[in-house]
């Protein structure tokens, strides 16, 4: 279900490796990996790490994320604290997560929390793909179910940033469970009347995209973005397949009617701010105010 | 009824025994000599043997029992349970998928909406079913299925046994992930009784998405799965990422029944005659038939706010963590 | 929209024409039009209809239609006395109603009342072809939606069998709002919990299939039916293509996943049996007692 | 804004008169001789002449002009009348059809959802929006617009404009009549308020399928026909089944805005400017955009229970029928 094999784009923190070549400082110079464009790091950063050449959306972490995103400063997470365990003793696990947390300098493959976008209270979530290929175990889905309660109780939009491989594999059903419980919690957000937005970012597969990240009431996907239940390349592995160029991209997501919008990383704080503006107008106002 | 003609690894003890009786029996006609004393015996021992093995089967064992090709199918147990049922199709929008049949159903005079994964038996079968891999058009006339109930009121019972949903590329240029997702959160918020059975393989998302039930039983020699367990060894440094050590991921995915219970992911395990479902598939409908006489009476005496409450506690409540003390 | 160049099975009361070959007699025997067989008329009526042969399906009239579903003597019409008129003054309508009202023996293409089925009460609709093709006009249009409505307020199944070339062309704009009218009030009885059978008989197409007929509950169809929102004739003329031979039956819809069954007719009767009674059980009991 | 380059047959007065002023334009630059006097005189005269033109179209006239293809489409009066859309797309189960467009759009800070069907001005883009036929999925993307209405609250928008809904192999193997009903159905349960305005050409179940509003506009010279009169003719032998006499079925179909208007199948016609609204896109931009500015507050106060009810009530009353005495 997941396409596990797929190559990290980032071997480390959801960030692109600093480029190591000969003569080049080290962290000033970065390569596309599509074009191969080498990029300076301030430009990049301008740039919101999307490739000036190719407009290749480098992955972003968590903290580059909630910048581009929310009003400065207007980040409260929630929950940080929740940790993984290990509910079926699976082996390895404990050391795959250590590892996830060293690398990616988080407890988990998600945050959330509260936050304003361009004056707009919202609920928002992140997911970190450098933490365990971003997979759903217990941890990403129980933040997932509170975002989206407490965007329900508190009257706020809910926007999730979504990047996942899938399920998290040592959890076993457990994980695939979450599924369940994310779908249902996004159902109570819809019932509560609240803008519910999903960002789709570079890869979004497997139990993560056949759960709440499809059931966005508006869907926004960056460009080239893979998405779909099974990647192309465990596909074509099991079926001795070749599929056709460009499958499973943001972009062949919007062709067939599974997203409404493939936006431009620049134009991506934009959009959601205007469908904030129309869809959350009263409510933002109205909410009742905590903390 | 169903012959048991394939043997699995772990029956062989058993397999040798049934082909001495089997000898003896052929033996008794052509030479008239009576050896029904040591054929007796001989089936005290299998027995015996089948007691001990079939009380002992490890996680891989089940899961080639979950996959026998001879096991009951959905509509081989709905052939069985229900007094009558009327098969219907389509999902309003695109097809009719044969891996996921649904209907209405009768059982002793009570109405109920079924759905689940069907598998064929043969090779044609297999193929017309798609293994029992059902595509989006499936998942929506589940969806579709789901409406019925909720609008006469009557509960929903749903059979399990799917090795995946299906995957390739049609199926997601179609949605299936969407399909997935709109299934479960269709099931969350019904407003109707919701009974499901893992009555084989319970596979991945494409099980769960018509999983969402307020009674989750499971058979016991089913699995409940997050994905093939060859699967996981083939992508899980854990196993060297050798899809031939299956038999070690099925023990740390514990995708048993029992296990399954014990983490509090299904409610109940239905226990299966002697020897596995396909030994007696009719017994084994009559103990489904007994689950759901009791269960559904249970689900239908709570008000159906309360029961929708109760559904979503139930799956929010799903999942191991510890908070940090900060 | 309609396939109003498609010859109608049977120029009169959507009975098939009497054989009127030389030396057979008059009214004794049919000949089946599909496979040619020679079919004497007792036969075919034991047969309801069916050619024995090839199974070609015989329209049926009103009163035969009805007497093959519901139980004998148990069908009790209702606003039989609704007359069309011609609301846009459009010239030889009048002409048209009158030798349609001559032909089919009854007021307008649509018949519907009180009905029990196997002793389950229910409303039942039936459509005659015979009378200017069975097309949705304000009466047609009327008589759906009190037939609808009245299953939602005595709490009964709706059982409407269709056939129709479509909307009526002659009441123009007003004869496109039925579809709007009796689309709502489908969805009047489905709020009511109440079972809504749609059988689709040859040709159910145009207006009709766009609006009450595609929004049963349950859909049955019978064998080789002509169903569809333009007829494969007129594609054909219109488009200047050649269509795939299967086009447009109900064989293609089962297998394009618009209808739930297609049922041979001999087996009609007690597919809808079943239904009501899996569907409608403790209600047929509990309605209240009227007329 | 969009040239009026085409002109209709019965602008050719219209037309001579344009082109002896532009001829005389002409001569001015070029001679340098002053004929400003009889341009202005020629300009009061077409002036006058498209007064009375207009004010006496045919149906068959007010045809031509509700296809004609300067006429501003769906994204034109989107753009015009809205401060802010977000176009949004798919309909989660297939694909996304151009020939409908939908999005949330902001009206001087009134949210609304908008759907529409949309046709394409150059071959191109005619091509591209299916000549604004749509799919099944066109219908299923308006569809969704109508829950995300529902969910928030605000009204939706319905921008018609469509010769009928597509009728071809592939609409028909996805389900076009069940796209059409349902969204009809969805419609008139919908618990928002809904909008409707004919801009264009209203054709068919196509057309009606986006109808079923609480208060339904027309454009002055749009249309809205049960088909296409040239279709009428052709298959109806009250016009000897000549497509040619097109003319006189949609005499006979009483296809206007105002006939409409009488019949009660519309609630208002929406005057356009001078010459009708491919002459001054903007202008008539400005007029929708009043009568949304009245209809919406008016719908908006009414309780949603009641504006159900009330929508129902308008719909269930059209026909015309008697009751013979017995
Ligand atoms: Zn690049
Ligand atoms: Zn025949």
């Amino acid at each position: 279900m997941t396409d596990a094999k797929r190559p990290a784009p980032s071997a480390g923190d959801a960030r692109p490796a600093p480029a190591q070549m000969a003569g080049i400082p080290k962290g000033l110079w970065h390569k596309c990996p599509k074009c191969r464009a080498m990029l300076y790091q301030k430009e990049l950063e301008r740039n919101l790490r999307v490739c000036g050449s190719c407009q290749y959306h480098f992955p972003l972490s968590t903290a580059e994320r909630i910048a581009m995103l929310a009003d400065e400063g207007a980040f409260a997470e929630i929950d940080a604290n929740l940790l993984p365990v290990n509910p079926l003793g699976f082996p390895d696990y404990a050391d795959k997560l250590a590892r996830g947390r060293a690398k990616a300098g988080q407890n988990e493959a998600f945050v959330y929390g509260d936050a304003e976008i361009a004056g707009a209270p919202v609920v928002l979530g992140v997911a970190n793909f450098g933490f365990m290929g971003g997979s759903m175990g217990s941890v990403v889905g129980e933040k997932v179910a509170r975002a989206l309660e407490r965007g329900a109780e508190l009257g706020r939009p809910v926007v999730l940033v979504c990047a996942s491989g899938g399920a998290r594999m040592q959890e076993g059903m457990v994980s695939l469970m979450q599924m369940a419980k994310t779908a249902a919690a996004c159902e109570r957000l819809k019932a509560a009347g609240q803008l519910y937005i999903t960002i789709l970012t570079d890869p979004t597969t497997g139990g993560v995209w056949a759960s709440f990240a499809s059931l966005g009431e508006i869907i926004i996907a960056e460009p080239a973005a893979l998405i779909g239940l099974t990647g192309p390349r465990v596909l074509e592995q099991n079926l001795k397949v070749k599929l056709p160029p460009g499958t499973h991209t943001a972009e062949f997501q919007l062709a067939h009617g599974m997203v409404d919008l493939v936006v431009h990383r620049r134009e991506l704080r934009g959009t959601v701010t205007r469908l904030l503006t129309m869809l959350a107008p009263a409510r933002a106002a109205a909410a009742p105010a905590v903390e | 009824m169903i012959s048991t003609s394939r043997w699995l690894p772990f029956e062989k003890p058993l397999q040798d025994i049934d082909e001495q009786i089997r000898r003896l029996e052929e033996y008794t006609t052509t030479h008239g000599i009576d050896r029904s004393e040591k054929i007796r015996e001989l089936r005290e021992e299998h027995d015996a043997l089948c007691v001990q093995i079939f009380s002992n089967l490890s996680a891989w064992d089940k899961t080639l029992l979950a996959r026998h090709p001879n096991r009951p199918y959905t509509l081989d147990y709905i052939r069985m349970i229900f007094d009558d049922f009327v098969e219907l199709h389509g999902d309003r929008r695109f097809g009719d998928d044969p891996a996921m049949v649904a209907g209405i159903a009768s059982l002793q005079g009570q109405t109920v909406v079924v759905i689940g994964q069907q598998k064929g038996r043969d090779v044609k079968e297999r193929t017309y079913r798609n293994f029992g891999s059902a595509k989006p058009e499936g998942y929506r006339k589940a969806e579709r299925m789901m409406d019925i109930a909720e609008r006469h009121g009557v509960p929903l019972v749903s059979f399990i046994d799917t090795p995946a949903a299906e995957g390739r590329l049609d199926a997601e240029e179609r949605g299936i992930s969407e399909a997935i997702a709109s299934s479960m959160a269709h099931l969350s918020r019904l407003r109707a009784p919701v009974f499901a059975i893992v009555t084989g393989e319970g596979g991945s998302g494409g099980a769960i998405a018509i999983g969402v039930a307020d009674h989750v039983a499971m058979l016991e020699h089913a699995i409940y799965s997050i994905m093939p367990p060859e699967g996981c060894a083939a992508i899980l440094d854990t196993f060297g990422r050798d899809g031939s050590r299956g038999y070690q991921a099925a023990e740390a995915l514990k995708l048993t029944a029992q296990m399954n219970l014990e983490l509090g992911l299904v409610d109940e395990v239905v226990p299966e005659p002697f020897g596995g479902a396909h030994r007696d598939p009719l017994e084994t409908a009559h103990r489904i038939t007994a689950c759901l006489r009791q269960r559904l009476p249970e689900l239908q005496a709570i008000p159906v706010d309360a029961l929708v409450g109760r559904r979503y506690a139930k799956f929010r409540a799903m999942g191991q963590f510890t908070a940090e003390m900060s």
